[in-house]
Parts: structure tokens; C-alpha cells; sequence
């Protein structure tokens, strides 16, 4: 406990008390006494505590505007992924999810990742989570399930994740005071490593040769261990171009090793969901008339 | 330029905590709620939560391997929906649930049922605000509906 | 230019024979009848590249093919040598194996396991002449134990048949005996050799030597013979390769006749610079030779089974070579060691005749092999007949077949051993080679003697034939003696080898008799009195650096050794080729000797009694403390956590997915909170 | 500070321009609906008008009609039914509209690059430009998804799932219908691709497979005849905004012309040129320049957008199957040909 003050040892424990009181009275259970509305409120309540006090761990990056706008990112994350997984209606599970997603875009502009930002908004919010609906929507035609009412052992599964979160958010914490502390003249223990005080850790850097197309180059960048990526890849191009030219040249192994598994998992998905009789136990409709359009 | 461009441990460990968090809950959200899609949802949220900490990392070490890194996480996330949506239309059409404690046959051969089907987990009552209808304060109000609005979807 | 290329692809030698191998294993099934096709032409491929090694010999040179292992002190390349000793063993090894297996394609026509055999013969080849051109002790043991693995695969061929598998446990287990002194003496050798480099040309170089201690030596020397005994049979563990002649008459040919058995030989040949510096040791394995020569001779001669007389002759010859091995003392190193290589050679062609006109004459008579139940077969299956001569003549050493020429330099140099070593100024052990040198003489005329015997009861007297008891008794009238009924196989009446008996056999099985026996004339006369043989074996690792005196024509060992074998040869003639009483007055009058011999002096019994039982013994008890003692505490220890796991954990695994996630993300969680904390 | 004023200025007046034009947008589409079926259309309102001081004017067209259609809109009575879910029954419309106006974000409507008097853009030099306008376009599905579940009827129901699988289907061929021109572009900023059609051809000429595709795609994504399928009249009672009315029905109706102008917009960029004429080049900065390339490109703009109502009015609807079939048994394979075909075009001319 050197390494992390009274004070930040202090408001993450009540952080991560509040939070997981407050998550466990938003989950759903079916606890006779409390009302399931008002249970709800006072977890929200609590929870939003927790997160303003959370948030005085941030040190956002940047000036003005941009410092607004991660706070503003970073508490939507947190505060909808909350709710998602506190929602009784899986749709609005699948919404809020939506909004982490968009919030963690945002948090992918301030961190400078504005391709990735809009992948993720596109891979995700348009296409996953737009899929999932859809499949709610056909499953769970009658409205919410009972199973949606109560969680499994809340109190055992809140302990276990918001004990592992504050582990997480001690060893983040301490670290940071660790580098603080070291650069004071203290003494880093976590981690003995001083590698962590230095900002950019060294990546064995490669000479900045004149950039080659061709496929040898290409091949030579993609055979390279990765241990050897230059430190800063191309800083002064364009964005996307950059990240292309290091995706398909540095990592080329990886990406076709994506493309790949993404057409397993095609083949897999239409050979797991056409459907083979008996599709179901209960008959439901009367057989189709045989020119009924297909699908 | 140099102080709103400087993104310093601090600014990574932001990053990383917001990434803790929110793996966290999708962890908590997988093993506390039944429902399959949204277990699936919450697995999809610790991805998040990684692919949070890779882009931090990266713009903190100045490469792009922490985003190559969140685009094959992506790839694997749409593997993953993909397989698990068809996977869960199947096991749908099985059960007509989606509960996942219907799926519990991974046990001991011997061992008891699982403590869902001999004694369920209590639940919350339909009381909500969705029992009885919301009515607009015009005219006489109608008679109340005696069944549940889900009784009476059909 | 020609011979250089060779020798820097003299890989080639046992790869042809491997790759026919692999190609009859693999193909074997489509191949069916033909699956000798492959390896009968990888062997001759291997004659034919071993022969133009012949020519380029001479070479001191070695091939390194890769590194096989390199970990800390140890370097073991995979190399070949090619010099005088090798290429002579490669050509002989080969040119033996090609005209057994053209027998074999004769001789195992119609069995079930057809490639199996060929598959097995070629991986064997492969293993010779891998173990006679690899070019250091640890490669040479691969080899080694190569061969050894082949033989039994061959000799338990025939595994459905009980004598069969016993007597391939029995030559299997003898022989790791042997090895495990081999194993014993590269790892003290290594701990001994300059730069713990295990190469003949590293460890044999004279200046090497010089820095090993003389203990080291002799120990290193001793554990070599230990392996060498197995290997080739030798006193006291000779005991294998009589049984070993349950095994296809080919096999027994070629790998317990020819090839295998030499290797013993071999290595002793190849260390014989670091041998030769301990006179104590070279009169160990002259007395260790003398004493198998003599025992296998009086074995030899009350045998009844014609491939058992073979069988034990070449244990009596095997012995001949290790007295000519052990003669080499000082100035007469040289000479002995030609000397037992010659008989090496001239040993593998007229032994493998004897064997193939064995299996001929069993092939003829249905499976039935003692000579009690046929005779007179002169004139029914002339051909084998005369080889059969040509053989005998050889293996007695009568003039001018190759077996003279070889026997007379053996002869020859225990006497000058014996000359060199007595006396003042010698080691002291010179009255070893004049015992030796007569036990030499006394076991020539009973070679002659039992050669006689067999030659004369099998084709000369009246003409019999095997009774159907006998066929039946022989399994059935199959074309061998190990095709039991039980080994599934139909070889029913229909098979058509009942019609057979009492014909020659086909001319692919001739054939290869016939070759060998101009072999067996020529052999002797081409090389031994002309020197060719010894100019070419001079060319050999650490040779030149052998004493060699020169030495005259001896012509008191020849006059000896001629009159030993026509006596015994005279002997013989009126003893078995006539009717005639007095082999049956004989045994009982010599009743004790004639029953000892006839029991093989009951060494098979003694070894069971002095070391089979109390390790029986031993590993009963062990068996008793395993299943009763160590079974019944891990039983126990086991039983604890079934019981716990049942009562105390079972419940927890309880299907529910999400459980298990919980209990691990809290495990986790526990884990890190603690990293974090203490 | 004076920056984030004047992104504020231009926000307010694109945003409201492209209010207004949609408004009129109706109007026109009446009224070509109407020469469509050979009738006359609205041609009243605006007519005999007297405003104060006694001014009295006779617009043609029935000009005033979108006013009062406007008016109508906002003055009724805005039902929530009973059974719905609240939250996201007003949260739909609201995504609906939002989303198709967030996308206009990086849309230029002028020149833009160095050197310009002015951008014709609310964010200039975003180089992921198209990328962002998928992003958000992909956000527009939810609007009728969750209209058509929160609405909690069958028809609107049918309707949101129609909508999700279909949207989700033609976002693929979309997608992969400009990389085309991005490969030849060499970039993913709009401004770029309209600086590379001047100096080359029009996308049309070089990507005339990617036009097409873009154009199919891009009508499905619209949801607009002949793939208006989420809402058919005909089978769905309008489909998902069958339980709106008043100003909700309306923004709706809003967030789909605007789409439609996105969906112009982009075409005009992408494939005819965007401000491209003869004439007209990038290097051109003057002030008469640029006003001239705002209008070219409005005058495209317009062309498109009448192509898009002609259409409409034209085409039968598709049956649901056929639709499916041809997002991916016909333009996505087609799509992935000429993808592959332009890169490697590229590649054998650039060596």
C-alpha cells in the first residue's frame, strides 16, 4: 500500500462498493421487500456515485473540448454497459449495447483511431448488433421471459467481477504511482521493471528506409517479427493510409488469417442455422402452400 | 500542437481503466444473466473493453499494432456473432427458449439436476408498467384489461 | 572421377535397399506376389554401387551427411566411411543378400506375408550396410541394434508358431546383453576420446590412442567383445542363434550365416587398433574363440535337424575368426586380421550355399528337415547335391575350395602369434595361441567330420523319403517347417507343394546356388594365394599402423589342417554314407559324451537354472510387490479423492455454464487481489 | 473559437436548407407523381394569397402546399398508443432523422481542399470520409427496427424485421460498390475523389458496374420504391410508422428525403463528378469558381433526386425473396468482381 495513497486506495474501494451495490440492486431478482422499480432507482443512484468518483482516476487526453468529450465517452460507456446488462428487455440490452459502442468510438477519436472508430460503429452498431435484434426479434416474439427477470446468483457474480475490476483498477492506479513515485524517488514494486517509467518502450527500431511497393517488400514487412515494427509507423501520412500500409505489409499474416477465419465462420453459420427437420417440437402454422416464396 | 498532441501514461491508464470497467460488467453481464443473446452481448462488451486497451496502448507507443490488433478483434467479434446467432436459432428451435439454464447437460453423470429446474430462481412479478394499459387523458377512460398485456399479444 | 563420386554418394548403398523396403511395406498389398520386385532390385542396386566402391577403394575418405545430434560434449554426424574393410564387407554383404533374396523369391512363393518379408530383408540389408559404413561408434550402434531388430522380425517371422516367437524373444534378448556392453563402452569411450569425438578416424588415430589410459583400453576393449559374443555368437552367448534357425531358411542364410553374425567380427576388426595394444585382451578372444570353435564343433556332430548342424557349424566358425582376431599380436596384427576377415569372406559364400542347399533339400522334402527321416537324395535332386558338395568341401577346407585357403591363414598366424608371444621376450601368453592353434586343428577335423555326416546322410544310402507323419508333424506339407496350421494361412492339399516332394526346386532357387558355389571354389583361390585380398584390406583405418612382419608360406599348418579335414572327411564316409553299426555303437558307448552333445552340453539348461530362474524368481516377487504392495497404495490413495470428489466436489459441477465462468473470473479476481496486496 | 462559431454557423445552415428543401422535396414528388399518373397535383395552396398590407400575390404550383403540410403536421394530435414501448417509440423517429442529418456531416457540397475561399463542408478534411457516412448510415436502421418493435404490432413488427435484414443485406453491396473509386482515388475523402473525377473521368466512365451497384444499393438503403418493402402499403398498412402520426409520421418522412439527398449527394460525388464541368477545375479558387460548383453540383444534385422520384413511380415493388436473392446472388458476387477486376486493372497500369 506505498505505492497508492490513502486517498486513491480510499475512493477506489468506495468506487467499486458503490458500483457493485448499486449493479446488484439493478440486476434483475426476484428478492421479495424491495420493489423491483425503486431497487432500480436507488442502484442507479449508487451507481452513478461510483462513477463520478471513478472519474476522478481520468486523466484525459488533449485540451478543452476534447478532455469533455472523454469524460462525456467514457461515462456513457460505462454508465450504458451498466444498463445493458441490467436491462430486463434483451432489445434494450442490445441498444444499450449500441451505445457503448458508439461511445467507445468516440473514445477511439480522441485516441486518434478515427478509421477503427468508424469500423466499429459500422461492424458493430450497424451489422452485429442490428443482427441481434433481429434474432430477439425472432425469438422472442411473446415479450419478456421470465428468465429475463432474474439474474443467477447476482450477489455471487457481483463479488467475483467487481473484485476482479478492482483489481484492475488498483494495479492500473498503483502503477501509475508507481511511475510517479519512482520519478520522486521512490521505489516501484509491482513491478520491477523500469521500462514502465520510460514513455515509449523500445521496440527495436528499423531503419527508416525509402518506402518500396512490390511484393518482395510487401513479403519482407509481413515475414518481419513483430518485435521489430518500426517504433512509429509513417506519423506524417494520412491516416487510413498508414494503417493500410502497415495492416497489409506488417501484418498481412494476421489479416488473411482473419479473412479466413471470416469465411469459416460463414460456411459455419449457414451450415448451423438452415434449418433441418424437425425445426421445431411444436407445430405452430399449417404447412405452407407450396408456391410460398422461400424464406 | 505539442500539449493537446502529448498523450502521456496518464492519458493511457484513462484508457485502460475505462477498458477494465467495461470488461468487468461484460463479464458480470455473461455470468448473471440467462438469457443467451445476452450473454452474448455482454461476451461482445469485454471485447470492447479489449479493444479499448489495444487502441490506448497503441496511440500511447505511437504504432498501429494496437489498431491492426482491434480490427482482427473486430473480425473475430463478427466470427463470433455469426456462429453464436446460429448457434442460438438452433438451440431456439430446440427449446423455444432462450434460457441457458435449459442447457446444462455438461454435468457429472450422476450429479443432481441443476438447481434451476428443481427450484428456479425467483423472479421478478410481471408487476410493471406495462400490466395495464397507459391511456391518454382524453375522453372516458375504458375498461381495464383483466389479462396481462403479454396473455394478450396473441 | 567415377570413384570419387561414389564415395561421396556411397549414401546410396543402404538407401536402395531402404527405399525397396519402404516401397514393399507401403506397396505391399497391391504388390502381392511381386513385391520382392523392389527390394531384389535395391539390393542389386546396392551390389552394383558397392562394387564400383570396391574399384575406388583405397580412399581413406568419409562422407558427412548431416548432423544427427550436436548437444553440448556429443557430436554425432551421420558419416560413412569407405575403406578397404568396409567396401570388402558392403560388396560381400550385398552379393549375398541379392542371391538369397532371388532364393527367397523361389523359397517364400505363396505366403501370406510375402511382403512383409521382403520388406523386412530390405530394411535389414539397409541396416548392414548401414552399420558397415557408418564411421562412428554411436551411428554404429543404431546400426547395431538396427540389425538386431530386423532379425527378430525375422527370425519371429512365422509369429503365429510358439517356437518360432520364443526363439526371436530368446535371440532378441541375448543380444541385448551384448549391447548393453556396447552402450557400456561408448559411454566410457566417450568419456575417454579426444574431443569426445566418437569417429573411427578420431578415436583409431594412433596419437589419440596414445592418450587413453591402458585401463581404459583394456575395459573399453572387454565390453567390446561382451558385444561382440552376442553379436556373432560367441561363448557364452551363443545360445540364441541355433534357435534362430526358426526363422525362414533364407533368413537364416543370409542374416544368421552371412551378414548379421559377422558384425561382431566386424567391430572387432574395425577396433583392432585399439585392441591390438592389449595382448591380455587378443588372448581372451583367441581363448574365447577357441572354446566356441571346439564346443560348437562337438555340438555339431550328434545333431540330427541338417539346419541346427549348419547353425552350429557357424557358431564353430564364427569362433575360428575370433581366434585369428585374437592372434593379433604385435608384428602379426596384420596377418590375423586378414586372416579373419578372409574367413569372413569366404565363410559367407560357402555358409550361405550350405544354408540355401539346406532349404533347398527342405523344400524338396516338404518342410521335413532331420536327416533321421530321409536320405539317398543324390540322384532326386542332383543339383543341390553338388552344391551341397562344393559347400561342405569349403567348410571342411579341402584344397582348393575357398574354406581351405582362409582356414590355412588362420592357422598360420595363431602359430606365428604363438611363436611371437612365447618365449622371453614375448607377452607371456603364448602358450594360449598353441592351445588355441591345436583346439584350431582338433576342431577342422571335426568340422570335416560333421559336414561328412550331413552331406552323407542326406544324399547318400538308400533313398527315403519323408513319411506323411512326418509332413504332418512338419506342418502340414507346407513348403517349411513353420507353416502351422494355426498360422492360418490354407495351405491346403490344393496348394500343390505335396506334389513337390522329392523334385528339385525351380531354377530361380538353383540358380542362386549355383552361383554361389563357383563362388565357393573361386573366392578362395581368386584372393587367397594371390593377395589381392589383403593388398585391398590394407587400405583400411589404423591398418598400416599394424604390425606386419613378413612372413613365408607356412606349409606345416597346411599339411595339419588338409589331413585334419580329409581325415575327418575319410571318417565320415564309411561311418554314415555306408549301413553301418558303428554310430549307433558309438553313442552308446560313449553314452555320457554322445547325450551331452547330443543335448548341446546342456547349456540352454544351465543358463535356465543359473540365471532364467532366480531373475523368474526375482520377477515374480517384483510382481507380487507391484500388484499386491504399489497397486494397493495407489489404489488407495486413488480411492481418497473419489470419495472426496463424490461427496464434497461433484455437485459444483453442475452443468450450468455460467457457474464454472463465476468460479473462474473469481478465482482470477482472488488471485490478482492478492498479487496486488501481500 | 471564432472556428467552432463558424462550424456552428454552417451546421445551422445546412441543417436548415436541407429542411427546406426537403419540405419542397414533397411537393415535387407529388407533383411528379402526378405527371406520372397524368394528373395535375397540388396546385392550390399559394394561390390568391393576400398578406398583410394588402399585398396580393398567385404563386403557382401550389408552392405554399409544403407549409401547409408542415403546419398540418406539427398541429395534430401526436397518439401514443397504449401498448407500445414508450421509450423507444420516441426514441425511433428521433434516430431516424438524427442519423440521416449526422451523416451530411462530411458531405461537400462545394469545392473543398487548399486554397478555397470557403469549405463546402461541415468538417472538412476528415480522410475517412466515406467511411464515416457509412457509419452512420448503418446507424439509421435502428430508427425502423425499433419503430416496428417498439410499435408492438404485427404489421409494424414484420416491418422492423424486414427493414434489419434487408438493410443489413444492401449495406454489403453498398460498401463494396465504392471501392472502386477508392482505389482509383487513392483516397476515402470525398473532396479528393471529386479532385481526382476533374482530373480524370467521371466515376460513371471509369466504375460504370460501381455506379450501378451503388445506385441499387443506395435505393434499398433509402427504402424507397422499388424496395420499400419496410413499410409496403399494400401488405404492412405502412409497415413500421403504421402507429405514428402527427410530427413523428412526419420526421420520418424527414429523415427519408434526407436520405435521400445523402444518397444524391454521394452519387454525384462518387460517380458524376460532383462539381466537375467543363470549365470548371481544381484549381480554380475565385469566388465566382466556387459559387459555380455549388450550383453544378446542386444542379446534379436535383437531377438525381428527380431520377430517384421517376423511379419510384416507375418500378414495381420487389417481392421479399427476389430481394434477398438479389442483394446476394447478384450485386454482392458482381460487387466482389469488380473489385477485384479494378485492382487489378490498377495494378497492371500503375506497373
Amino acid at each position: 500500500m506505498n505505492e497508492i495513497t490513502t486517498s486513491e486506495f480510499v475512493r477506489s474501494l468506495l468506487a467499486v462498493l458503490l458500483g457493485g451495490g448499486g449493479v446488484y440492486l439493478m440486476l434483475p431478482k426476484g428478492v421479495s421487500g424491495i420493489s423491483p422499480r425503486r431497487g432500480f432507482g436507488a442502484g442507479s443512484a449508487a451507481f452513478a456515485l461510483a462513477l463520478l468518483i471513478s472519474a476522478t482516476f481520468w486523466s484525459p487526453p488533449g485540451a478543452g473540448l476534447s478532455r469533455a468529450f472523454f469524460v462525456l465517452f467514457g461515462l456513457t460507456s460505462i454508465a450504458s454497459g451498466t444498463l445493458m446488462i441490467t436491462a430486463r428487455d434483451p432489445v434494450h440490452s442490445a441498444l444499450w449495447f449500441a451505445a457503448v459502442v458508439l461511445s467507445t468510438a468516440g473514445l477511439f477519436l480522441i485516441a486518434g483511431a478515427q478509421f477503427l472508430a468508424a469500423g466499429t460503429v459500422i461492424v458493430y452498431a450497424g451489422a452485429i448488433i442490428v443482427t441481434f435484434l433481429f434474432v430477439i426479434m425472432l425469438a422472442q416474439m411473446e415479450g419478456k421471459a421470465s428468465y429475463d427477470r432474474s439474474a443467477r446468483a447476482p450477489g455471487r457474480s457481483v463479488l467475483s467481477c467487481f473484485l476482479l475490476m478492482w483489481a484492475l483498477a488498483y494495479a492500473l492506479i498503483s502503477m501509475r504511482s508507481d511511475a510517479r513515485a519512482t520519478v520522486e524517488g521512490g521505489s516501484a514494486r509491482l513491478l520491477a521493471d523500469e521500462r514502465i517509467l520510460i514513455p515509449t518502450p523500445s521496440i527495436t527500431r528499423v531503419g527508416n528506409s525509402p518506402p518500396q511497393s512490390g511484393l518482395s517488400e510487401v513479403l519482407r514487412r509481413a515475414s518481419r517479427p513483430t518485435a521489430q515494427l518500426p517504433e512509429r509507423s509513417n506519423p506524417a501520412g494520412p491516416h487510413v493510409a498508414g494503417l493500410g500500409a502497415t495492416l497489409f505489409a506488417d501484418h498481412l499474416i494476421a489479416v488473411e488469417l482473419a479473412g479466413g477465419l471470416l469465411f469459416i465462420a460463414l460456411v459455419g453459420a449457414i451450415a448451423i442455422a438452415t434449418p433441418k427437420p424437425p425445426i421445431r417440437p411444436v407445430v405452430r402454422v399449417a404447412s405452407p402452400p407450396a408456391n410460398a416464396p422461400r424464406l | 500542437m505539442a500539449a493537446s498532441d502529448w498523450f502521456g501514461f496518464d492519458n493511457l491508464t484513462s484508457f485502460l481503466l475505462i477498458g477494465a470497467a467495461l470488461f468487468a460488467l461484460g463479464m458480470l453481464g455473461f455470468i448473471a444473466r440467462r438469457n443467451l443473446i445476452v450473454m452474448f452481448l455482454s461476451a461482445e462488451m469485454m471485447l470492447q473493453g479489449v479493444a479499448l486497451t489495444l487502441v490506448g496502448f497503441g496511440r500511447y507507443h505511437g504504432n498501429w499494432t494496437g489498431q491492426v490488433f482491434t480490427i482482427v478483434i473486430l473480425t473475430v467479434a463478427a466470427c463470433e456473432a455469426s456462429i453464436a446467432l446460429a448457434l442460438t436459432l438452433v438451440l431456439f428451435n430446440r427449446r423455444l427458449s432462450l434460457d441457458v439454464s435449459l442447457w446444462s447437460e455438461i454435468h457429472e453423470p450422476d450429479a443432481a439436476t441443476p438447481v434451476d429446474t428443481l427450484d428456479p430462481e425467483p423472479s421478478e412479478t410481471h408487476s410493471g408498467p406495462e400490466s395495464y394499459p397507459h391511456l391518454i387523458p382524453a375522453g372516458a377512460e375504458p375498461p381495464h384489461p383483466r389479462q396481462p398485456w403479454i396473455e394478450r399479444r396473441e | 572421377m567415377h570413384g570419387s563420386f561414389l564415395v561421396r554418394n556411397c549414401w546410396l548403398v543402404p538407401f536402395f535397399p531402404l527405399a525397396g523396403a519402404v516401397a514393399a511395406a507401403i506397396g505391399g498389398k497391391r504388390l502381392g506376389a511381386s513385391a520382392h520386385i523392389p527390394v531384389v532390385i535395391g539390393i542389386g542396386l546396392a551390389f552394383l554401387v558397392s562394387l564400383g566402391l570396391l574399384g575406388a577403394a583405397g580412399a581413406d575418405s568419409t562422407t558427412v551427411l548431416f548432423d544427427w545430434m550436436n548437444a553440448g560434449g556429443l557430436r554425432v554426424p551421420v558419416e560413412f566411411r569407405v575403406d578397404g574393410l568396409s567396401t570388402m564387407m558392403l560388396s560381400m554383404v550385398t552379393f549375398v543378400a541379392t542371391l538369397v533374396a532371388v532364393f527367397a523369391v523361389g523359397y517364400m512363393a505363396g505366403d501370406p506375408a510375402y511382403p512383409r518379408f521382403f520388406a523386412c530383408v530390405g530394411l535389414f540389408v539397409f541396416m548392414m550396410t548401414g552399420l558397415v559404413l557408418s564411421n562412428n561408434y554411436v551411428l554404429t550402434y543404431v546400426f547395431w541394434e538396427g540389425v538386431g531388430v530386423c532379425s527378430y522380425l525375422l527370425i519371429g517371422f512365422w509369429y503365429a508358431k510358439p517356437a518360432a516367437a520364443a526363439a526371436a524373444k530368446k535371440a532378441f534378448l541375448v543380444n541385448r546383453v551384448g549391447d548393453f556392453g556396447f552402450a557400456i563402452a561408448i559411454f566410457w569411450l566417450w568419456t575417454v576420446a579426444n574431443n569426445h569425438d566418437l569417429s573411427y578416424s578420431v578415436v583409431l588415430d594412433p596419437a589419440n590412442l596414445k592418450l587413453i589410459r591402458p585401463e581404459a583400453i583394456f575395459g573399453i576393449s572387454l565390453l567390446l567383445l561382451w558385444a561382440a559374443t552376442a553379436k556373432s555368437a560367441q561363448v557364452p552367448l551363443y545360445v540364441w542363434l541355433p534357435d534362430a534357425m526358426e526363422g525362414p531358411t533364407p533368413v537364416s542364410a543370409l542374416i544368421h550365416a552371412a551378414t548379421m553374425v559377422t558384425a561382431g567380427v566386424y567391430l572387432i576388426a574395425r577396433s583392432m587398433p585399439m585392441i591390438s595394444s592389449d595382448p591380455r585382451v587378443l588372448a581372451i578372444i583367441s581363448l574365447v574363440g577357441g572354446i566356441t570353435a571346439a564346443l560348437a564343433a562337438a555340438i555339431a556332430i550328434t545333431q540330427t535337424d541338417l539346419k541346427r548342424v549348419m547353425a552350429y557349424s557357424t557358431v564353430s566358425q564364427l569362433g575360428y575368426m575370433f581366434m585369428a582376431l585374437g592372434a593379433g599380436v604385435g608384428s602379426v596384427a596384420q596377418l590375423a586380421v586378414v586372416a579373419a576377415m578372409f574367413h569372413l569372406f569366404t565363410h559367407a559364400f560357402f555358409k550361405a550355399l550350405l544354408f540355401l542347399s539346406s532349404g533347398s533339400v527342405m523344400h524338396a522334402m516338404g518342410g521335413v528337415i532331420d536327416m533321421r527321416k530321409f536320405g539317398g537324395l543324390r540322384r532326386k535332386l542332383p543339383v543341390t547335391c553338388a552344391t551341397f558338395a562344393v559347400g561342405g568341401l569349403a567348410l571342411a577346407g579341402v584344397f582348393p575350395f575357398a574354406g581351405f585357403w582362409s582356414k590355412d591363414e588362420i592357422l598360420a598366424a595363431l602359430k606365428l602369434a604363438s611363436e611371437v608371444s612365447g618365449g622371453a621376450e614375448g607377452t607371456g601368453w603364448g602358450w594360449v595361441y598353441g592351445l588355441v592353434y591345436w583346439v584350431a586343428v582338433v576342431t577342422a577335423g571335426l568340422t570335416a567330420l560333421y559336414t561328412g555326416r550331413a552331406f552323407f546322410l542326406t544324399f547318400f544310402g538308400p533313398e527315403r523319403l519323408p513319411t506323411a507323419e512326418d509332413l504332418a508333424a512338419a506342418g502340414h506339407g507346407s513348403h517349411d517347417d513353420a507353416h502351422t496350421n494355426e498360422h492360418g494361412h490354407g495351405h491346403d492339399d490344393a496348394h500343390g507343394h505335396d506334389t513337390h516332394i522329392g523334385h528339385e526346386s525351380p531354377l530361380i532357387m538353383t540358380f542362386p546356388l549355383v552361383a554361389l558355389a563357383t563362388c565357393a571354389v573361386g573366392v578362395g583361390l581368386l584372393f587367397g594365394p594371390t593377395g589381392i585380398f589383403e593388398g585391398h584390406l590394407e587400405h583400411t583405418l589404423g591398418f598400416e599402423n599394424l604390425g606386419h612382419a613378413e612372413h613365408g608360406t607356412d606349409w606345416n599348418s597346411i599339411l595339419i589342417g588338409t589331413f585334419a579335414a580329409l581325415f575327418g572327411l575319410a571318417l565320415s564316409y564309411p561311418l554314415f554314407a555306408l549301413p553301418s553299426r558303428i554310430p549307433s555303437i558309438l553313442a552308446t558307448r560313449l553314452g555320457m559324451l554322445y547325450r551331452a552333445s547330443l543335448n548341446k552340453f546342456y547349456i540352454d539348461e544351465i543358463y535356465a537354472a543359473v540365471i532364467v530362474a532366480p531373475l523368474s524368481f526375482l520377477a515374480q516377487l517384483s510382481k507380487f510387490a507391484d500388484v499386491y504392495i504399489v497397486d494397493g497404495l495407489v489404489r488407495l490413495i486413488a480411492k481418497l479423492p473419489r470419495a472426496l470428489s463424490r461427496s464434497a466436489l461433484a455437485p459444483y459441477q453442475n452443468g450450468l455454464i455460467q457457474f464454472y465462468a463465476a468460479a473462474g473470473v473469481l478465482g482470477l479476481a482472488a488471485l490478482l487481489a492478492i498479487l496486488l496486496l501481500i | 473559437m471564432w472556428a467552432i462559431i463558424g462550424i456552428v454557423l454552417k451546421i445551422g445552415v445546412v441543417v436548415g436548407l436541407m429542411q427546406g428543401t426537403v419540405a419542397y422535396l414533397i411537393l415535387v414528388e407529388r407533383k411528379v407523381a402526378a405527371y406520372a399518373q397524368d394528373r395535375i397535383g397540388p396546385n392550390r395552396a399559394g394561390r390568391h394569397l393576400t398578406l398583410p398590407f394588402g399585398i396580393k400575390i398567385n404563386l403557382p404550383f401550389g408552392l405554399l402546399q409544403p407549409i401547409a403540410d408542415g403546419a398540418k403536421m406539427v398541429l395534430k394530435e401526436d397518439v401514443v398508443p397504449t401498448y407500445v414501448d414508450k421509450p423507444l417509440y420516441i426514441l425511433a423517429p428521433m434516430i431516424a432523422i438524427i442519423a440521416a442529418t449526422l451523416g451530411f456531416a462530411v458531405v461537400p457540397f462545394g469545392p473543398v481542399g487548399p486554397g478555397q475561399v470557403m469549405q463546402f463542408q461541415i468538417a472538412p478534411g476528415v480522410d475517412i470520409g466515406i467511411v464515416y457516412v457509412f457509419a452512420i448510415g448503418s446507424l439509421a436502421v435502428y430508427g425502423v427496427v425499433l419503430a416496428g418493435y417498439a410499435s408492438n404490432n404485427k404489421y409494424s413488427f414484420l416491418g422492423g424485421l424486414r427493414s434489419s435484414a434487408q438493410l443489413i443485406s444492401y449495406e454489403v453491396p453498398l460498401g463494396m460498390s465504392i471501392l472502386g473509386m477508392v482505389l482509383l482515388a487513392g483516397s476515402l475523402d470525398l473532396g479528393k475523389i471529386m479532385a481526382w473525377q476533374d482530373q480524370h473521368v467521371w466515376g460513371i466512365v471509369a466504375q460504370p458496374i460501381g455506379f450501378l451497384l451503388f445506385l441499387v444499393s443506395g435505393f434499398a438503403e433509402t427504402n424507397r420504391l422499388p424496395f420499400d418493402l419496410p413499410e409496403s402499403e399494400q401488405e404492412l398498412v405502412g409497415g413500421f410508422h403504421t402507429e405514428y402520426s402527427a410530427m413523428k409520421f412526419g420526421m420520418f418522412f424527414l429523415g427519408e428525403y434526407m436520405h435521400v439527398i445523402t444518397v444524391s449527394y454521394l452519387t454525384v460525388i462518387l460517380f458524376l463528378g460532383g462539381w466537375d464541368f467543363p470549365g470548371l477545375s481544381v484549381e480554380q479558387t475565385g469566388l465566382l469558381s466556387a459559387i459555380l460548383k455549388v450550383l453544378v453540383t446542386a444542379g446534379k444534385v436535383s437531377f438525381m433526386i428527380f431520377l430517384i422520384m421517376w423511379i419510384r413511380w416507375t418500378l414495381p415493388r420487389f417481392r421479399y425473396d427476389q430481394l434477398m436473392d438479389l442483394a446476394w446472388k447478384s450485386l454482392v458476387p458482381l460487387a466482389l468482381v469488380n473489385l477485384v477486376a479494378t485492382a487489378g486493372i490498377i495494378q497492371l497500369i500503375r506497373g
